[in-house]
Protein backbone atom coordinates (compact mmCIF):
# COMPACT_ATOMS: atom_id res chain seq x y z
CA UNK A 1 0.00 0.00 0.00
CA UNK A 2 1.06 3.48 -0.83
CA UNK A 3 0.04 6.55 0.73
CA UNK A 4 1.33 10.33 -0.36
CA UNK A 5 0.49 12.55 2.34
CA UNK A 6 0.84 16.24 3.88
CA UNK A 7 -0.26 15.21 7.32
CA UNK A 8 2.56 13.98 9.66
CA UNK A 9 1.88 9.67 10.20
CA UNK A 10 2.64 7.39 13.69
CA UNK A 11 5.63 5.15 12.80
CA UNK A 12 4.70 2.74 15.65
CA UNK A 13 1.31 2.74 14.70
CA UNK A 14 1.86 2.13 11.20
CA UNK A 15 4.26 -1.19 12.05
CA UNK A 16 1.98 -2.28 14.39
CA UNK A 17 -0.98 -2.24 12.12
CA UNK A 18 1.06 -3.76 9.29
CA UNK A 19 1.69 -7.09 11.31
CA UNK A 20 -1.56 -7.92 13.27
CA UNK A 21 -2.96 -11.06 12.76
CA UNK A 22 -0.88 -12.51 9.74
CA UNK A 23 1.07 -15.82 11.36
CA UNK A 24 2.89 -16.19 8.28
CA UNK A 25 4.73 -12.92 8.97
CA UNK A 26 8.59 -14.41 10.73
CA UNK A 27 10.01 -10.69 10.25
CA UNK A 28 9.39 -6.86 10.00
CA UNK A 29 11.76 -4.33 8.27
CA UNK A 30 10.80 -0.49 8.31
CA UNK A 31 12.63 2.93 7.53
CA UNK A 32 11.79 6.17 8.89
CA UNK A 33 13.44 9.03 7.51
CA UNK A 34 13.61 12.36 9.30
CA UNK A 35 14.51 15.96 8.77
CA UNK A 36 17.56 16.69 10.19
CA UNK A 37 19.17 19.43 11.96
CA UNK A 38 22.53 19.18 10.14
CA UNK A 39 25.66 21.42 9.52
CA UNK A 40 26.48 21.36 6.33
CA UNK A 41 30.07 21.33 7.07
CA UNK A 42 32.53 22.16 9.58
CA UNK A 43 33.61 25.79 7.93
CA UNK A 44 29.40 26.82 7.22
CA UNK A 45 27.17 26.08 10.52
CA UNK A 46 24.41 26.65 9.47
CA UNK A 47 21.37 24.30 10.32
CA UNK A 48 18.79 23.94 8.53
CA UNK A 49 15.79 24.77 10.25
CA UNK A 50 12.86 23.21 7.88
CA UNK A 51 11.93 21.87 4.83
CA UNK A 52 9.47 22.33 2.25
CA UNK A 53 9.26 18.74 -0.06
CA UNK A 54 7.62 19.81 -3.67
CA UNK A 55 6.35 16.97 -5.36
CA UNK A 56 4.30 16.21 -8.84
CA UNK A 57 1.07 14.72 -7.52
CA UNK A 58 -0.50 12.00 -9.84
CA UNK A 59 3.59 10.82 -11.00
CA UNK A 60 4.79 10.36 -7.22
CA UNK A 61 1.68 7.54 -6.54
CA UNK A 62 2.42 6.14 -10.22
CA UNK A 63 6.16 5.88 -9.17
CA UNK A 64 5.68 4.42 -5.75
CA UNK A 65 3.28 2.16 -6.99
CA UNK A 66 5.32 0.73 -9.48
CA UNK A 67 7.97 0.13 -7.03
CA UNK A 68 5.93 -1.26 -5.02
CA UNK A 69 5.13 -3.81 -7.60
CA UNK A 70 8.67 -4.09 -8.19
CA UNK A 71 9.91 -5.54 -4.81
CA UNK A 72 6.79 -7.76 -4.64
CA UNK A 73 7.34 -9.09 -7.91
CA UNK A 74 11.50 -9.60 -6.35
CA UNK A 75 10.66 -10.70 -2.58
CA UNK A 76 8.38 -13.01 -1.21
CA UNK A 77 6.42 -10.61 0.55
CA UNK A 78 3.60 -10.69 3.02
CA UNK A 79 3.11 -6.99 3.20
CA UNK A 80 4.55 -3.45 1.99
CA UNK A 81 3.52 -0.31 3.11
CA UNK A 82 5.12 3.08 1.81
CA UNK A 83 4.52 6.42 3.03
CA UNK A 84 5.78 9.91 2.08
CA UNK A 85 4.92 13.20 2.62
CA UNK A 86 5.38 16.57 0.92
CA UNK A 87 4.89 19.97 2.01
CA UNK A 88 6.48 21.93 4.84
CA UNK A 89 8.72 19.76 7.63
CA UNK A 90 10.85 20.81 10.71
CA UNK A 91 13.55 18.86 12.24
CA UNK A 92 12.45 16.09 13.73
CA UNK A 93 9.84 15.14 11.99
CA UNK A 94 8.91 12.03 9.78
CA UNK A 95 9.48 12.11 6.36
CA UNK A 96 8.76 9.23 4.22
CA UNK A 97 8.27 5.17 5.66
CA UNK A 98 8.95 1.87 4.53
CA UNK A 99 7.72 -1.35 5.46
CA UNK A 100 8.16 -5.00 4.69
CA UNK A 101 6.66 -8.35 6.10
CA UNK A 102 7.93 -11.40 4.81
CA UNK A 103 8.04 -15.15 5.89
CA UNK A 104 12.10 -14.67 5.58
CA UNK A 105 14.66 -11.90 7.59
CA UNK A 106 16.77 -11.62 4.07
CA UNK A 107 13.59 -10.86 2.15
CA UNK A 108 12.32 -8.17 4.75
CA UNK A 109 15.65 -6.03 5.03
CA UNK A 110 16.79 -6.43 1.36
CA UNK A 111 13.62 -5.16 0.16
CA UNK A 112 13.20 -2.51 2.50
CA UNK A 113 16.90 -1.23 1.16
CA UNK A 114 15.54 -1.66 -1.92
CA UNK A 115 12.49 0.55 -1.74
CA UNK A 116 14.16 3.20 0.12
CA UNK A 117 17.31 3.28 -2.74
CA UNK A 118 14.47 3.28 -5.52
CA UNK A 119 12.39 6.15 -3.72
CA UNK A 120 15.56 8.37 -3.20
CA UNK A 121 16.23 8.06 -7.31
CA UNK A 122 12.98 7.36 -8.67
CA UNK A 123 10.02 9.38 -6.67
CA UNK A 124 9.18 12.58 -7.88
CA UNK A 125 10.18 14.74 -5.05
CA UNK A 126 12.11 17.86 -4.48
CA UNK A 127 13.54 18.98 -1.34
CA UNK A 128 14.01 23.00 -0.39
CA UNK A 129 16.06 23.54 2.45
CA UNK A 130 15.39 27.25 5.18
CA UNK A 131 18.38 27.56 6.61
CA UNK A 132 18.28 29.34 10.11
CA UNK A 133 19.58 32.82 8.04
CA UNK A 134 16.16 32.34 6.34
CA UNK A 135 17.30 31.18 3.16
CA UNK A 136 16.13 28.84 0.42
CA UNK A 137 18.11 26.34 -0.84
CA UNK A 138 17.28 23.67 -3.69
CA UNK A 139 18.72 20.23 -2.50
CA UNK A 140 21.29 18.83 -5.21
CA UNK A 141 21.12 15.04 -5.99
CA UNK A 142 23.75 13.25 -4.66
CA UNK A 143 25.80 10.67 -6.51
CA UNK A 144 25.83 8.22 -3.60
CA UNK A 145 22.05 7.55 -4.37
CA UNK A 146 21.97 6.90 -7.47
CA UNK A 147 24.83 4.47 -7.06
CA UNK A 148 22.83 2.59 -4.19
CA UNK A 149 19.58 2.15 -6.18
CA UNK A 150 21.96 0.65 -9.34
CA UNK A 151 23.34 -1.63 -7.19
CA UNK A 152 19.72 -3.32 -6.72
CA UNK A 153 20.22 -3.69 -11.27
CA UNK A 154 23.17 -5.90 -10.58
CA UNK B 1 0.86 20.44 -25.04
CA UNK B 2 0.95 20.67 -21.07
CA UNK B 3 4.11 21.18 -19.66
CA UNK B 4 5.05 21.38 -16.42
CA UNK B 5 7.58 22.81 -13.69
CA UNK B 6 9.12 21.50 -11.03
CA UNK B 7 11.77 22.66 -8.23
CA UNK B 8 14.18 25.14 -9.14
CA UNK B 9 12.72 24.96 -13.15
CA UNK B 10 10.06 26.07 -11.85
CA UNK B 11 11.02 28.74 -9.37
CA UNK B 12 13.75 29.88 -12.46
CA UNK B 13 11.05 30.54 -14.95
CA UNK B 14 8.65 30.92 -12.76
CA UNK B 15 5.92 29.37 -13.82
CA UNK B 16 4.25 26.31 -12.48
CA UNK B 17 2.56 24.92 -15.82
CA UNK B 18 1.63 26.11 -19.23
CA UNK B 19 0.03 25.13 -22.69
CA UNK B 20 2.02 25.46 -25.60
CA UNK B 21 0.85 23.81 -29.22
CA UNK B 22 3.95 21.83 -30.87
CA UNK B 23 4.97 23.37 -34.33
CA UNK B 24 5.13 20.77 -37.11
CA UNK B 25 8.57 19.83 -36.93
CA UNK B 26 8.66 19.51 -33.46
CA UNK B 27 8.36 15.36 -32.75
CA UNK B 28 10.80 13.97 -29.49
CA UNK B 29 11.27 15.38 -26.51
CA UNK B 30 14.90 16.67 -27.31
CA UNK B 31 13.36 19.05 -29.61
CA UNK B 32 10.29 20.21 -27.28
CA UNK B 33 13.15 21.31 -25.00
CA UNK B 34 14.96 23.15 -27.93
CA UNK B 35 11.44 24.80 -29.05
CA UNK B 36 11.34 25.56 -25.25
CA UNK B 37 15.07 26.86 -25.13
CA UNK B 38 14.45 29.04 -28.21
CA UNK B 39 12.06 31.49 -26.48
CA UNK B 40 15.28 32.63 -24.71
CA UNK B 41 15.55 35.07 -21.20
CA UNK B 42 14.33 32.29 -18.54
CA UNK B 43 13.98 29.59 -20.46
CA UNK B 44 17.35 29.38 -21.94
CA UNK B 45 18.48 30.02 -18.14
CA UNK B 46 16.60 27.15 -16.91
CA UNK B 47 17.38 24.74 -19.89
CA UNK B 48 20.77 25.62 -21.00
CA UNK B 49 23.05 22.46 -21.59
CA UNK B 50 24.58 22.95 -18.36
CA UNK B 51 22.13 21.93 -16.24
CA UNK B 52 20.88 18.88 -15.33
CA UNK B 53 17.48 17.96 -15.77
CA UNK B 54 14.80 15.05 -16.11
CA UNK B 55 11.93 15.03 -18.17
CA UNK B 56 8.76 12.51 -17.33
CA UNK B 57 6.12 12.26 -20.47
CA UNK B 58 3.11 11.69 -19.53
CA UNK B 59 4.27 10.67 -15.84
CA UNK B 60 7.13 8.00 -17.36
CA UNK B 61 11.05 9.10 -17.07
CA UNK B 62 11.65 8.97 -21.10
CA UNK B 63 14.83 9.74 -22.79
CA UNK B 64 15.40 12.64 -25.66
CA UNK B 65 14.37 10.71 -28.67
CA UNK B 66 10.88 9.36 -26.93
CA UNK B 67 8.61 10.89 -29.45
CA UNK B 68 5.86 13.41 -28.09
CA UNK B 69 2.05 15.14 -29.57
CA UNK B 70 -0.08 17.63 -28.56
CA UNK B 71 -1.99 15.68 -25.80
CA UNK B 72 0.88 14.57 -23.65
CA UNK B 73 1.68 16.09 -20.16
CA UNK B 74 5.53 17.26 -20.66
CA UNK B 75 7.10 17.62 -17.46
CA UNK B 76 10.57 19.21 -16.86
CA UNK B 77 12.82 18.92 -13.31
CA UNK B 78 16.04 18.39 -11.48
CA UNK B 79 17.09 15.53 -10.64
CA UNK B 80 14.73 14.05 -7.39
CA UNK B 81 15.61 14.31 -3.79
CA UNK B 82 13.27 13.09 -2.01
CA UNK B 83 13.06 10.08 0.34
CA UNK C 1 20.39 -0.53 24.95
CA UNK C 2 19.41 -4.06 25.44
CA UNK C 3 17.15 -5.73 27.11
CA UNK C 4 16.36 -9.17 27.85
CA UNK C 5 12.73 -10.33 29.48
CA UNK C 6 9.85 -12.73 29.26
CA UNK C 7 7.26 -9.87 29.04
CA UNK C 8 6.19 -8.99 25.12
CA UNK C 9 7.08 -5.55 23.81
CA UNK C 10 5.33 -2.60 21.84
CA UNK C 11 7.36 -2.59 18.86
CA UNK C 12 5.55 0.84 17.69
CA UNK C 13 6.38 2.43 21.36
CA UNK C 14 9.63 1.08 21.22
CA UNK C 15 10.51 2.99 17.66
CA UNK C 16 8.89 6.10 18.65
CA UNK C 17 10.59 6.04 22.02
CA UNK C 18 14.41 5.99 20.61
CA UNK C 19 13.38 8.86 18.03
CA UNK C 20 11.96 11.30 19.91
CA UNK C 21 13.89 14.44 20.33
CA UNK C 22 17.13 13.37 18.43
CA UNK C 23 17.15 15.83 15.40
CA UNK C 24 20.66 14.35 14.28
CA UNK C 25 19.12 11.49 13.19
CA UNK C 26 18.48 11.15 9.64
CA UNK C 27 16.95 7.51 9.60
CA UNK C 28 16.10 4.92 11.91
CA UNK C 29 15.74 1.21 10.87
CA UNK C 30 14.17 -1.77 12.99
CA UNK C 31 13.59 -5.61 13.00
CA UNK C 32 10.93 -7.24 14.65
CA UNK C 33 11.54 -10.89 14.31
CA UNK C 34 8.30 -12.70 14.92
CA UNK C 35 7.12 -16.44 15.45
CA UNK C 36 5.57 -17.94 12.46
CA UNK C 37 3.06 -20.54 12.28
CA UNK C 38 4.78 -22.93 9.50
CA UNK C 39 4.63 -25.54 7.85
CA UNK C 40 7.67 -27.70 7.81
CA UNK C 41 7.66 -29.23 4.37
CA UNK C 42 4.82 -29.96 1.97
CA UNK C 43 4.50 -33.16 2.74
CA UNK C 44 4.33 -32.91 6.53
CA UNK C 45 1.81 -30.01 6.77
CA UNK C 46 2.41 -29.57 10.70
CA UNK C 47 2.24 -26.75 11.75
CA UNK C 48 4.42 -24.82 15.04
CA UNK C 49 1.61 -24.10 17.57
CA UNK C 50 3.44 -22.39 20.24
CA UNK C 51 7.83 -22.15 21.19
CA UNK C 52 9.64 -21.83 24.32
CA UNK C 53 12.83 -19.55 23.87
CA UNK C 54 15.56 -21.11 26.48
CA UNK C 55 18.52 -18.78 26.91
CA UNK C 56 21.61 -18.45 29.10
CA UNK C 57 20.97 -15.74 31.59
CA UNK C 58 24.02 -13.28 32.26
CA UNK C 59 25.95 -14.76 29.22
CA UNK C 60 22.36 -13.40 27.07
CA UNK C 61 23.21 -9.22 28.40
CA UNK C 62 26.93 -9.88 27.96
CA UNK C 63 26.80 -10.90 24.48
CA UNK C 64 23.76 -8.30 23.46
CA UNK C 65 25.95 -5.81 25.02
CA UNK C 66 29.24 -6.99 23.19
CA UNK C 67 26.99 -7.07 19.70
CA UNK C 68 25.64 -3.35 19.88
CA UNK C 69 29.47 -2.37 21.64
CA UNK C 70 30.40 -3.61 18.04
CA UNK C 71 28.07 -2.23 15.84
CA UNK C 72 28.22 1.60 17.51
CA UNK C 73 32.25 0.82 16.89
CA UNK C 74 31.53 -0.22 13.16
CA UNK C 75 29.20 2.71 12.60
CA UNK C 76 27.92 5.75 13.40
CA UNK C 77 25.04 5.55 15.46
CA UNK C 78 22.81 7.93 17.31
CA UNK C 79 21.18 4.73 19.25
CA UNK C 80 20.90 1.80 19.31
CA UNK C 81 18.01 -1.01 20.92
CA UNK C 82 18.04 -4.84 21.20
CA UNK C 83 15.56 -6.34 22.70
CA UNK C 84 15.13 -10.47 22.67
CA UNK C 85 12.73 -12.03 24.53
CA UNK C 86 12.61 -15.71 26.18
CA UNK C 87 9.57 -18.07 27.52
CA UNK C 88 6.96 -19.49 25.37
CA UNK C 89 5.44 -17.67 23.09
CA UNK C 90 2.50 -18.36 20.30
CA UNK C 91 2.44 -17.85 16.29
CA UNK C 92 2.53 -13.72 15.68
CA UNK C 93 3.77 -12.72 19.32
CA UNK C 94 7.19 -10.94 18.99
CA UNK C 95 10.88 -12.76 19.80
CA UNK C 96 13.10 -10.02 19.11
CA UNK C 97 13.38 -6.18 18.48
CA UNK C 98 16.51 -4.45 17.29
CA UNK C 99 16.46 -0.75 16.07
CA UNK C 100 18.77 1.51 14.82
CA UNK C 101 19.28 5.27 14.79
CA UNK C 102 21.78 7.21 12.53
CA UNK C 103 22.47 10.67 10.53
CA UNK C 104 22.75 8.19 7.33
CA UNK C 105 20.28 5.75 6.11
CA UNK C 106 23.09 3.26 5.06
CA UNK C 107 24.21 3.02 8.75
CA UNK C 108 21.07 2.45 10.11
CA UNK C 109 20.31 -0.51 7.35
CA UNK C 110 23.56 -2.19 7.33
CA UNK C 111 23.91 -1.96 11.77
CA UNK C 112 20.18 -3.14 11.85
CA UNK C 113 21.29 -6.17 9.66
CA UNK C 114 24.13 -6.73 11.56
CA UNK C 115 22.59 -6.94 15.00
CA UNK C 116 20.25 -9.62 14.03
CA UNK C 117 22.94 -11.44 11.60
CA UNK C 118 24.94 -11.53 15.07
CA UNK C 119 22.15 -12.36 17.44
CA UNK C 120 21.29 -15.30 15.21
CA UNK C 121 24.71 -17.08 15.21
CA UNK C 122 26.17 -15.62 18.83
CA UNK C 123 23.32 -14.99 21.48
CA UNK C 124 22.49 -18.26 23.64
CA UNK C 125 18.84 -18.42 22.81
CA UNK C 126 17.66 -22.23 21.77
CA UNK C 127 14.31 -22.51 20.34
CA UNK C 128 11.86 -25.47 21.31
CA UNK C 129 9.16 -25.66 18.99
CA UNK C 130 5.88 -27.70 19.50
CA UNK C 131 3.78 -28.84 16.73
CA UNK C 132 0.25 -29.55 16.72
CA UNK C 133 0.35 -32.54 17.69
CA UNK C 134 2.03 -31.43 20.86
CA UNK C 135 5.63 -32.19 20.39
CA UNK C 136 8.38 -30.90 20.93
CA UNK C 137 11.39 -30.35 18.60
CA UNK C 138 14.91 -28.52 19.41
CA UNK C 139 15.18 -26.36 16.24
CA UNK C 140 18.63 -26.88 14.08
CA UNK C 141 20.96 -24.58 13.42
CA UNK C 142 20.88 -22.74 10.60
CA UNK C 143 23.75 -22.73 7.84
CA UNK C 144 22.41 -19.91 6.10
CA UNK C 145 22.97 -17.56 9.48
CA UNK C 146 26.46 -18.66 10.05
CA UNK C 147 26.49 -17.61 6.24
CA UNK C 148 25.03 -14.07 6.97
CA UNK C 149 26.71 -13.95 9.81
CA UNK C 150 30.32 -13.96 8.26
CA UNK C 151 29.61 -11.66 5.72
CA UNK C 152 30.28 -9.17 7.83
CA UNK C 153 33.82 -10.40 8.97
CA UNK C 154 34.73 -9.65 4.82
CA UNK D 1 33.88 -26.56 38.73
CA UNK D 2 29.96 -25.08 37.95
CA UNK D 3 29.06 -27.13 34.70
CA UNK D 4 25.68 -25.72 33.09
CA UNK D 5 23.78 -27.33 30.18
CA UNK D 6 21.49 -25.70 28.02
CA UNK D 7 18.26 -27.14 25.23
CA UNK D 8 18.94 -30.90 23.96
CA UNK D 9 22.15 -31.51 26.21
CA UNK D 10 20.09 -30.80 29.23
CA UNK D 11 17.07 -33.09 28.24
CA UNK D 12 19.50 -35.30 27.19
CA UNK D 13 21.69 -35.58 30.62
CA UNK D 14 18.58 -34.33 32.55
CA UNK D 15 20.45 -31.41 34.66
CA UNK D 16 20.43 -28.23 34.37
CA UNK D 17 23.80 -27.56 36.49
CA UNK D 18 25.83 -29.65 38.40
CA UNK D 19 29.22 -28.95 40.02
CA UNK D 20 31.92 -31.09 39.64
CA UNK D 21 35.71 -31.10 40.85
CA UNK D 22 38.50 -31.33 38.03
CA UNK D 23 41.08 -34.13 37.99
CA UNK D 24 44.42 -33.10 38.62
CA UNK D 25 45.16 -34.03 34.88
CA UNK D 26 42.05 -31.80 33.31
CA UNK D 27 43.22 -28.58 32.76
CA UNK D 28 41.67 -27.56 28.92
CA UNK D 29 38.10 -27.05 27.55
CA UNK D 30 38.64 -30.90 25.60
CA UNK D 31 39.53 -32.67 28.82
CA UNK D 32 36.87 -31.30 30.39
CA UNK D 33 34.70 -32.76 27.91
CA UNK D 34 36.35 -36.24 27.87
CA UNK D 35 36.19 -36.26 31.45
CA UNK D 36 32.58 -36.02 30.99
CA UNK D 37 31.82 -38.36 28.39
CA UNK D 38 34.15 -41.19 30.16
CA UNK D 39 31.06 -40.88 32.71
CA UNK D 40 29.23 -42.83 30.10
CA UNK D 41 25.46 -43.48 29.92
CA UNK D 42 23.75 -40.28 29.35
CA UNK D 43 26.90 -38.31 28.85
CA UNK D 44 28.41 -40.21 26.23
CA UNK D 45 25.57 -40.00 24.64
CA UNK D 46 25.53 -36.47 24.85
CA UNK D 47 28.60 -35.23 24.35
CA UNK D 48 29.40 -38.12 21.34
CA UNK D 49 31.80 -37.06 18.40
CA UNK D 50 29.11 -37.17 16.76
CA UNK D 51 27.40 -34.16 18.17
CA UNK D 52 27.70 -30.58 17.41
CA UNK D 53 28.31 -28.79 20.29
CA UNK D 54 29.04 -25.63 21.69
CA UNK D 55 31.50 -24.28 24.99
CA UNK D 56 30.97 -21.22 26.97
CA UNK D 57 33.61 -20.65 29.68
CA UNK D 58 32.65 -17.75 31.83
CA UNK D 59 29.84 -16.89 29.05
CA UNK D 60 32.45 -16.67 26.55
CA UNK D 61 32.84 -18.84 23.72
CA UNK D 62 36.04 -20.68 23.61
CA UNK D 63 38.03 -23.60 21.91
CA UNK D 64 38.95 -26.83 22.68
CA UNK D 65 42.71 -25.85 23.74
CA UNK D 66 41.68 -23.20 26.45
CA UNK D 67 42.69 -23.41 29.80
CA UNK D 68 40.65 -23.99 32.46
CA UNK D 69 40.37 -24.50 36.62
CA UNK D 70 37.75 -25.35 39.21
CA UNK D 71 36.82 -21.69 39.64
CA UNK D 72 35.22 -21.53 35.99
CA UNK D 73 31.71 -21.42 34.75
CA UNK D 74 31.95 -24.02 32.05
CA UNK D 75 28.59 -24.19 29.74
CA UNK D 76 27.51 -26.60 26.91
CA UNK D 77 24.97 -25.96 24.87
CA UNK D 78 24.19 -26.50 20.80
CA UNK D 79 24.83 -23.91 18.56
CA UNK D 80 21.97 -20.92 19.42
CA UNK D 81 19.04 -20.51 17.22
CA UNK D 82 17.62 -17.02 18.69
CA UNK D 83 16.60 -14.26 16.97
Amino acid sequence: MIRVQAENFDVGAEINALSHGNTAIGGICSFVGLVRDFQHTKEDETRVSAMTLEHYPGMTEKKLEEIEAIARDRWPLEDVLIIHRYGRMEPGENIVLVVTASAHRKAAFESAEFLMDFLKTKAPFWKLEEDDNGAGNWVDAREADEDAASKWNR
Amino acid sequence: MKILYFAWLRTTIGCTEEEITLPDNVTCVKEVLNHLRSKGGVYEQALGEDKVIRVALNQDYVQDDAPVSNNDEFAIFPPVTGG
